[in-house]
């Protein structure tokens, strides 16, 4: 049972099985072990790093697609839900039409750019996807009397997934819509997260390691190797898409900063990378440390920073506004220490 | 020793459009030149547009050398090239404030004295840079592009957050050098001093690179390393060697790019040269990975078509680049003239 | 205990402006506290947050001001991204949010709510400010801005205030945000304004780098009549300004012109502490500041939002800016601004504002949108 | 008879965690051939990669013209005086012919009668002087290859399997190019799987097993001998 | 007659100005081995390059079983029944044994599109594969990853994977290049084998002789691009084309 739900693809490695279950239990009963409007944030924020790092592993590490338009899928989801709960007003239905009009406008658009370019050469697609991303984050400014340009939007969700909702208390902790809100994003992250294993676990998933390995090969055996390419773009799409619109539903505010910009990006291949490209787990690693250092980096420097007051120069380091330049030397070292990630790390026992 | 059997392969003629194509990226640019002529009308415009836009694309062209060597022979995705792009400008600055009396003064070789050694100075910080650099950051993910453009960014953000810590966190702005500042008006247009140096500097680095790359095995060494180092090494090269000297010189080069460019913006901040970034690969990449003269070509085309296009029709200037970089790319995949293969 | 949360981009691109206004705001409340940091005996703990510049960072830590670290009271950010994405967290939690120094219109127009306060200038008062101070009859002028929504609606404030002065508005240039070559837009607008007689200006309203001035200036519009003309800007910035003597615009401060109490103290104490003179932030800061402690006296509490807000709209004081005031309907602080021109002084390596003349509260009409 | 050019003496490599070689001794004596032979895996390609210097021996010792190289960096070992033709040939693809053959000459321009010499031996190369590497033909890849390491004057060839994708034709001027490098001094390490190439060629010989050296002797000795080549590398008569 | 599987008819490449390819005209039929002799870079891989689709011929056309297949894609055309092994090796370096032969077999039952089912629970794949890997005695190495085989092995592979795809025309590329000479009979009896099934054709370039008499039923020479002879292995071996171009004199000779 266990087994199928995990599509066959088990951890390998205890710890690894530790750290996953550790995150899931902590995942799951974040409401209630860490309660706390930031913890939540930082929970919320894991889940749905969790899912997108997973989609676009898919892309990366199981098919060898390097795209920089990941981003701009989330982003579609995210505006989507926005634009519905604008125009339609708040309600569920708002988020469902917003959802999934995102998911499929991500796919067609995977789709289009697939089509046009994943024929060619590897680097072709990736500055095809960078271009069309600039393209689309110059469109939304542009066009700010539908998408509030730079500044986004700000809109409402139905009541039952706001702090006003209230439930009562359990085990001491106020239940209320934002909890809710919270399980509906770690519910729905859980299934996309499990589907997207059993993808890659699935012939079709094996198809697309082989495409990443000899795409030459691959075609010379019978595989039409762009269909398939295009298929994984698209369902990584929709899948980054979906994700997109969860952070929309958590987040109540969209922008292009928060969803389209490049900056994301270049965290999400960070998280692929730490945590281990090619295996889904490694998504759920890598989106767990890198949204935990991004949120508590500064505040541990600034404890750093006192404890350490009085020697020379390492309270200057440590300083709290510094915290940027202790992100870089993290993103060197987690790609000096953990080559083939930290599942990979993991797995081979070392 | 028997000689062998004879072997005759069956040839015939070049078509026409196999020769032209050779060619065909040259000619570009006065194709180029002349439709701007027809679609502005107004010559004094289109010779201010004109001019500019070469000097802009010369501009660009410094910037980009470095990378062409990095990115085009190297084949290693270097974000932290923006970062060295940035420290040139802030040691060229420094070095040129330093030289208040010489920049402030009118005279052009005081002035461009001043220049010179604002340059040396920010090449040899950056060149010195790279080669740390090098060492220590880029070594352990040569051949692996995704690490590359990790550990680089890594780079980039330690160094641009080192510029705030040195030079804090404020933009800083100056004044060019007496002789460089204003215009040349002749015709009814007006073209920049500036601008002029640019020119002079870009043409001597393309030719200069040209010369070294032509005669020298420097650029065999590392496209024949880049695919297969272990040959490389036994063939007796030092690959580790001369990888590490390409590298500095493309850091050093990042560094002249720097200063010139900071010179032109006259206001320098830590993130100035990660803006340029994506500018300076497009150019890389339209050019053909490895090409000087592509890089040089694409640089040119870049400067003028953005003027041309902000002056005919300004929304569409804010996807001119990546309008250009996708048509080159699907009339050639692999850039203009590619001298590497693109993976 | 009074908490106060400055919630603002203290690391990214605008690290130097979130400095100043901080260092403003922490002055502003020891000037309004007479030093004691105390109101009626509570002592003031001032929290900070850094946003990271990031809107959704931005929305999250204010919740956790509001939330676990439990603020009375908020104020920042600096960038006007952030600060919309944080409004609504503010009527979640019903509290207040000062917003300072954040620039968009629609923080007190469109996407205002009544926990929302702005002792920060928006962007129409700039741009109207600029209009009163470069219009005039039989004067054409041209603008040069972004292509963005910011860009867009500056311009359009300022045509408007600008039809009101007699002046006309020949021609509007548009550039990406990020351009660095400004010859196209410079060519466009001789070519626009090369013909037409008169006083000639062109007004750039920037934001960020890219620095269009002298780029503009090199191309030697003086050929064609063109005076150019912007508004005011950090110190630093003002280098730019030295090759522009007789440069008219308007700015909201420059430490040598308010001429009050305030100010003076803020200039002697600043000199005093950090060596150089408060810049455009920490003025803004400190008029938060004072704005704060002054609504906590006047409501008498800290703790009742109702209380402070009704004590705050209305409210009248006294900032290094000049006088304030947060109109009511939409709890925009309305203040003086000042018409300058550019001198080259001694012993100053950048181009310097003198006061040509003050622009009072009620010489400006700043439209109401929310 | 004079001391052997190269010597291996109780070898042990690993690539990542498997252990190949387990102690290999060889002698190369100088100005012959020596060919290294065995079954499919046994380690010959490593044992010249280990030469070389593309693996690093844990253990051992490897001393070439006197002096040991074991620790010394595969460049140093190159310009000591190995040629080396890899079994997969280490094309330069992107590179034209001619470029291939200008970093084969390391210390100077190549040398004009050398290059007729190369060309009388894979005429091809000529034709195809200045076309891309990649679009070659396997066979002359596999010449190419060759002729990169005899682009300069070596004291040692190491080559492995270069017959392979060869035309008869072709095989046999490569023996004799063989032959005249013999003739000028030098010595060559021979992988071979074609055994009648082998017999030609080969004046010594060394059989590997499972990362071993099981058995040297004159290549002549071997090639009369049908039980040995049974018992060393599961050579039948009627496979041959 | 037996029936004809594959044709060109006038097949013709040109690299710029070089004819690789020069207009070759030529009917496999089933139940035949065609051996393709010829010296170094006389055209026989970019034949077969030309046949199974990995280049665009420059004129000339391909039928396989009676359809022009000319113009259609690799992929297409190895679904049609087509089958090739490589010269220079070409595998899936980073996956395993079992997982490399595994992926023909899933190819070849058209289950490249299951989305939603574990890969794992086909175990008539998996099946399949070792079938065929216990057939070139690669079985013992099936977990070992293929980066890590000996190139004699890997040569092994590259067959096995051809035998698995059972297509209705066989190409195989000098398989037994750089094969130890206990290795390289395992192989060529399984072409051998091959051979009995009649329905089906093989090609075969290869530059060994032994092989080709042993295993040639018909022999066609390309020389310089163009077809120089055709016929039964007697006679090809014996002409003067061949002689000359081709087997030079034999090594003992030298
Ligand atoms: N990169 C590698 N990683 C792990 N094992 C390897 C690697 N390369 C080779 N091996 C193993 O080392 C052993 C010896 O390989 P080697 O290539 O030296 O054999 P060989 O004698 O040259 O065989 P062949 O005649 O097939 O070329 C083989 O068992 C092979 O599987
Ligand atoms: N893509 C290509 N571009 C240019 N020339 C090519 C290309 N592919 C092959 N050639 C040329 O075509 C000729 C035929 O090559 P091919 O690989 O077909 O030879 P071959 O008969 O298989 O030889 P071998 O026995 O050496 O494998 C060669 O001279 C080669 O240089
Ligand atoms: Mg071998
Ligand atoms: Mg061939």
């Amino acid at each position: 049972m266990l087994t199928r739900l995990l599509s066959g693809d088990k951890p390998r490695s205890t710890v690894l099985t530790v750290l996953l279950l550790v995150i899931l239990v902590a995942l799951a009963l974040a409401p209630f072990l860490f309660p706390g409007v930031r913890s939540l944030e930082t929970a919320a924020r894991i889940c749905i790093f969790i899912v997108l790092v997973a989609s676009y592993d898919l892309l990366l590490g199981y098919t060898g697609i390097v795209s920089f338009a990941h981003t701009m899928f989330f982003g579609l989801g995210a505006y989507g839900v926005a634009l519905s709960s604008v125009h339609m007003g708040r309600g569920w239905g708002a988020l469902l039409t917003g959802t999934v009009a995102g998911a499929l406008a991500a796919a067609v658009l995977a789709l289009v750019i697939g089509l046009f370019s994943l024929r060619v050469r590897a680097i072709f697609f990736a500055m095809i996807t960078l271009a069309v991303a600039s393209a689309v984050a110059v469109l939304v400014s542009q066009l700010s009397g539908l998408t509030g340009g730079e500044d986004g939007l700000n809109y409402q969700i139905p009541r039952e997934l706001t702090p006003a909702f209230r439930l009562g208390e359990l085990f001491g902790v106020r239940v209320n819509g934002k909890v809710l809100n919270y399980y509906l994003v770690f519910g729905a992250c859980l299934v996309l997260f499990l589907l997207l294993l059993r993808i890659v676990n699935s012939p079709f998933g094996r198809v697309l390691q082989a495409i990443r390995e000899n795409d030459f090969r691959a075609e010379a055996i019978g595989y039409r190797v762009v269909w398939y390419r295009v298929t994984a773009t698209c369902l990584s799409a929709a899948v980054a898409a979906i994700a997109g619109s969860l952070f929309a539903i958590w987040l109540r505010y969209v922008g292009p900063d928060t969803t389209l910009s490049f900056e994301i990006m270049l965290d999400i291949l960070l998280m692929v990378v730490i945590g281990g490209m090619g295996t889904m787990y490694g998504a759920v690693l890598g989106a767990t440390i890198f949204v935990l250092a991004q949120n508590y980096l500064q505040s541990l420097m600034g404890v750093a920073s006192e404890a350490t007051q009085g020697l020379p120069l390492i309270p200057d380091l440590l300083d709290p506004n510094r915290w940027l330049l202790w992100l870089g030397v993290l993103f060197i070292l987690s790609v000096y220490f953990f080559p083939t990630g930290i599942v990979g790390r993991l797995r081979s026992g070392r | 020793m028997s000689a062998a059997p004879d072997h005759k392969p069956t040839f015939a003629d070049l078509s026409l459009s196999d020769r032209i194509g050779k060619a065909a990226p040259y000619l570009l640019i006065p194709v180029l030149v002349v439709l701007g002529f027809l679609a502005i009308g107004s010559t004094s415009s289109w010779l201010t547009l004109t001019v500019s836009g070469l000097a802009m694309g010369m501009m660009i062209f410094i910037m980009a050398s470095g990378l062409t060597l990095v990115f085009g022979l190297m084949d290693i995705i270097n974000f932290g090239h923006g970062a060295f792009i940035s420290v040139g400008a802030f040691v060229g600055i420094t070095v040129l404030i330093w030289l208040g009396g010489w920049t402030g003064a009118p005279s052009l070789v005081l002035n461009v004295a001043a220049v010179l050694l604002a340059v040396v100075a920010a090449m040899c910080v950056t060149g010195a840079l790279g080669w740390g650099f090098e060492r220590v950051i880029v070594r352990p993910v040569y051949g692996a592009h995704l690490k590359q453009i990790l550990v680089t960014v890594g780079g980039l953000i330690v160094i641009e957050q080192l510029i705030h810590v040195v030079w804090g966190p404020e933009e800083i702005f100056l004044n060019r050098p007496e002789t460089l500042k204003g215009a040349i008006t002749f015709a009814g247009a007006a073209i920049e001093r500036y601008r002029l140096l640019a020119v002079a500097v870009g043409l001597v680095l393309f030719i200069a690179m040209r010369l070294v790359l032509r005669r020298t095995r420097i650029g065999l060494i590392v496209r024949a390393g880049v695919q297969n180092g272990e040959m490389v090494e036994a063939l007796g090269y030092r690959l580790r060697l001369v990888f590490i000297g390409v590298f500095i010189a493309g850091s050093a080069l990042a560094g002249l790019g720097g200063v010139m460019w900071g010179l032109y913006q006259e206001v320098i901040t830590a993130g100035m040269g990660e803006e340029m970034m994506i500018l300076v690969f497009i150019v890389v990449i339209i050019g053909g990975l490895g090409s000087v003269e592509g890089a040089f070509i694409g640089a040119l085309l870049v400067g003028l078509l953005q003027n041309y296009i902000a002056f005919l029709e300004p929304k569409l200037a804010l996807i001119s680049n990546i309008g250009l970089m996708t048509a080159v790319l699907m009339w050639r995949p692999q850039g203009m003239m590619p001298v590497v293969k693109a993976k | 205990e009074i908490r106060i949360a400055h919630v603002y981009g203290k690391t990214g691109a605008l690290e130097a402006y979130a400095e100043q206004s901080h260092i403003g705001l922490m002055l502003g409340l020891e000037y309004a506290t007479g030093g004691t940091m105390e109101i009626d005996g509570e002592p003031i703990v001032v929290i900070e947050k850094d946003t990271q510049l990031k809107p959704d960072v931005g929305k999250a830590v204010l919740a956790e001001a509001y939330g676990d670290d439990d603020a009375h009271i908020a104020v920042g950010p600096v960038s006007s991204g952030v600060a919309l994405a944080m409004l609504p967290v503010a009527e979640e939690y019903e509290r207040l949010l000062i917003v300072e120094p954040a620039v968009a219109d629609s923080i007190t127009g469109a996407n205002w709510n009544r926990y929302i306060f702005r002792t920060g200038r928006n962007s129409s008062q700039d741009a109207i400010a600029n209009a009163v101070a470069l219009g005039g009859d039989g004067v054409t002028v041209a603008t040069l801005a972004q292509d963005y929504a910011f860009g867009r609606d500056g311009v359009a404030a300022f045509k408007t205030a600008l039809e009101a002065t007699g002046a006309t508005l020949a021609h509007e240039e548009y550039v990406p945000t990020d351009t660095t070559d400004f010859t196209a837009a410079a060519e466009r607008i001789f070519n626009a304004m090369g013909d037409i007689e008169g006083e000639k200006k062109l007004f750039i309203i920037w934001a960020g780098g890219g620095n269009p001035m002298s780029k503009i200036n090199a191309m030697d519009p003086s050929r064609f009549g063109i005076e150019i003309a912007t508004g005011g800007n950090i110190l630093a910035a003002l280098t730019a300004y030295k090759e522009l003597p007789g440069m008219e615009g308007a700015t909201y401060y420059y430490y040598e012109i308010p001429d009050n109490d305030v100010n003076d103290w803020l200039v002697t104490e600043h000199m005093e502490r950090h060596g150089t003179p408060p810049d455009f932030f920490t003025a803004g800061g400190m008029a938060a500041g004072i704005a704060i402690v002054e609504a906590i006296k006047k409501a008498g509490t800290y703790e009742d939002t109702e209380a402070l807000i009704e004590a705050m709209e209305g409210m009248e004081w006294d900032g290094p800016k000049g006088p304030m005031m947060f109109r009511a309907e939409d709890h925009q602080a309305l203040q003086t601004m000042y018409h300058f021109v550019t001198e080259v002084q001694d012993g100053k390596d950048y181009g310097v504002p003198v006061l040509v003349r003050e622009l009072g509260i009620e010489d400006m009409d700043i439209p109401i949108n929310n | 008879m004079s001391d052997p050019i190269l010597t291996l003496k109780g070898v042990h490599t690993d690539i990542a965690q498997y252990h190949i070689l387990q102690g290999v001794d060889l002698e190369v004596p100088r100005g012959q051939v020596t060919m290294l032979l065995g079954r499919n895996g046994v380690g010959k390609t490593t044992t010249l990669r280990t030469i070389i210097g593309h693996w690093q021996a844990k253990s051992g010792e490897i001393a070439f013209d006197g002096a040991a190289i074991t620790d010394i960096p595969t460049p140093a070992r190159a310009r000591a005086g190995i040629g080396f033709v890899p079994e997969d040939m280490g094309i330069f693809t992107d590179l034209t012919v001619e470029e291939n053959m200008i970093l084969a000459a390391a210390s100077g321009p190549l040398d004009k009668a050398r290059l007729d010499w190369i060309f009388a031996a894979f005429p091809p190369l000529k034709t195809f002087w200045r076309s891309e590497a990649g679009n070659l033909s396997g066979g002359q890849k596999q010449m190419l290859s060759i002729a990169r390491a005899m682009a300069e004057e070596r004291k040692l060839y190491l080559i492995d399997e270069p017959t392979k994708g060869l035309a008869p034709a072709i095989v046999s001027t490569m023996a004799g190019a063989l032959r005249d490098l013999k003739r000028q001094g030098a010595s060559v390490l021979l992988v071979e799987q074609n055994f009648s190439v082998a017999k030609a060629l080969g004046d010594t010989a060394a059989v590997m097993d499972d990362g071993r050296v099981v058995w040297t002797g004159a290549m002549a000795e071997l090639a009369a001998s049908a039980e040995l080549q049974e018992r060393l590398m599961g050579l039948s008569m009627e496979a041959h | 007659m037996t029936r004809t599987l594959l044709e060109t008819d006038g097949l013709t490449v040109r690299f710029g100005g070089h004819v690789a390819v020069d207009a070759v005209t030529c009917a496999f039929s089933a139940g035949q081995l065609t051996a393709i002799v010829g010296p170094n870079g006389a055209g026989k891989t970019t034949y077969f390059n030309l046949i199974s689709g990995q280049i665009a011929a420059t004129a000339g056309t391909v039928r396989l079983m009676g359809e022009d297949v000319t113009r259609t894609s690799v992929a297409e055309r190895c679904r049609k029944g087509l089958g090739r092994a490589f010269q220079l090796t070409s595998l899936f370096p980073d996956l395993s044994v079992l997982e490399n032969v595994r992926l023909v077999i899933q190819a070849h039952q058209r289950k490249g599109f299951g989305l939603f089912s574990m890969a794992d629970s086909h175990v008539e794949l998996t099946t399949r594969a070792m079938a065929v890997l216990d057939r070139v005695r690669l079985d013992t190495l099936k977990d070992q990853n293929v980066s890590e085989l000996s190139h004699g092995n890997q040569r092994k592979l590259e067959v096995a994977m051809l035998i698995a795809l059972d297509p209705m025309v066989y190409m195989f590329d000098e398989p037994t290049a750089g094969m130890s000479v206990d290795e390289a009979p395992v192989v060529l009896d399984l072409i051998a084998e091959l051979k009995h099934d009649t329905d089906r054709t093989i090609l075969l370039v290869e530059h060994k002789m032994d092989v080709i008499r042993t295993l040639a039923d018909r022999i066609i020479v390309l020389h310089n691009g163009a077809l120089a002879a055709d016929g039964d292995p007697a006679t090809v071996m014996a002409s003067d084309v061949v002689q000359e171009a081709y087997m030079g004199r034999e090594l003992t000779d030298v």
